[in-house]
């Protein structure tokens, strides 16, 4: 059995589902996508993947935040584990209602 | 009216079905309640000063739900007395004057639900991730 | 829509009638708001301790309706964004869970016909000249 | 011509319509009925004059208000004019809503 710390080492990589809407699909021009991603990083760093992929995302980077296995995350200096399978979100601005 | 029917309900629905007001308030209706109070948002014919005919919307439909059912769990911790809460939001295009957002709360008295319902429209549009076509 | 269907409405009836919150909800849409707040008051299961059927509700009919066009007069005051203002009160036996009052209220931001809703129904019950029987 | 100075004079007499709802009803076993009247009288006194028709009422006392001509008045010494054909009414605690 690997003990998490094996599984968190830092040149893991997860394959994760990455999901774009309203402005983010329209910028990327895909509603989701798979892609392979460090399984350790900060959500700045999970988002500068996602531009690397896509820079016309930058005119998001002030307002979006991202979700992770569909809960909110800053981008911030917080470090996420991310596994294979899971879901990623860029989700600009709320406006529902 | 058996222990199930009438135990607290928290109802969340997505659809591209028009939605009813009557479905809303029939839904929360309950014997040991004397009030039910209503928000329902509807499309206007203007948005920062340009014509709107209808509005789109799309959802990140598994976590709308769960986020709807998170604002449910904190109205029931804020107002203990709350029975129960309906929240649906259509998708799709909703024409103007149609509704795109409803949510009922009934209680035993008006001060709760009606404080509830405020609080939760408010939540809703501060976390539920859902967004109208064209939006930044 | 011509000016006439779109210009400020206040709806008011007392009714011996079922109501209706579609009715309601219609009645003070328009196209130029993005919100619709109703309160909806039922009759509960009990009172003080003791169990309830029925209610029953009586009305000096005229002066309630002066009445209840005050309250819309202070509404428009306090809220002049608001559109539409609709209020019933049902008279007679009012059986539990169905409605003895109804207010609906459009404005084409929410925080207004919210708290107007509000208002409205507290105003209601402290003005407009009702009774359920049986009380002092 | 009259002026009003005289038509008020206090030992006019008018004849108003006295309406009770609920608990009033209840204690009057009348709905409304037809009642001579000074024509100038403060509140509280047009309110004695009411208990002195239907002594039931005073239970009342406490809680009540008038109104005349569907206008609230509270029970003091404020003077109201009665005409002939007015409306008075025994308005006890409302519960409406």
């Amino acid at each position: 059995m690997f003990g998490s710390a094996v599984l968190q080492a830092p040149f893991m990589i997860s394959e994760v589902s990455v999901l774009y809407f309203a402005k983010g699909a329209e910028l990327t021009g895909v509603k989701s996508e798979t892609v392979k991603l460090p399984s350790e990083l900060t959500t700045i760093q999970l988002w500068l993947e996602l531009e690397k992929r896509h820079p016309k995302l930058c005119v998001l980077r002030e307002h979006v935040v991202l979700a992770v296995r569909q809960e909110y995350v800053d981008l911030c200096d917080q470090t996420v584990s991310l596994h294979d399978g899971d879901e990623v979100a860029v989700i600009p601005p709320l406006s529902g209602g | 009216m058996s222990e199930d029917v009438d135990s607290p309900r928290d109802l969340i629905k997505l659809t591209h079905e028009k939605l009813s007001s009557d479905d809303v308030s029939t839904s929360v209706t309950c014997p040991s309640c004397g009030a039910i109070s209503m928000f329902i948002g509807t499309t206007r014919d203007s948005f920062e000063g340009k014509t709107v005919i209808q509005l789109e919307y799309e959802a990140y439909i598994p976590m709308a739900e769960s986020e709807m059912k998170k604002i449910c769990t904190s109205i029931r911790a804020k107002w203990p007395t709350v029975r129960h809460i309906c929240i649906q939001h259509r998708l799709g295009v909703v024409p103007v004057t149609e509704a795109s957002v409803m949510v009922g709360i009934s209680s035993p008295h008006r001060v709760d639900s009606l404080e509830a319902v405020r609080f939760c429209i408010d939540t809703l549009k501060a976390t539920v991730p859902i967004w109208k076509k064209g939006g930044l």
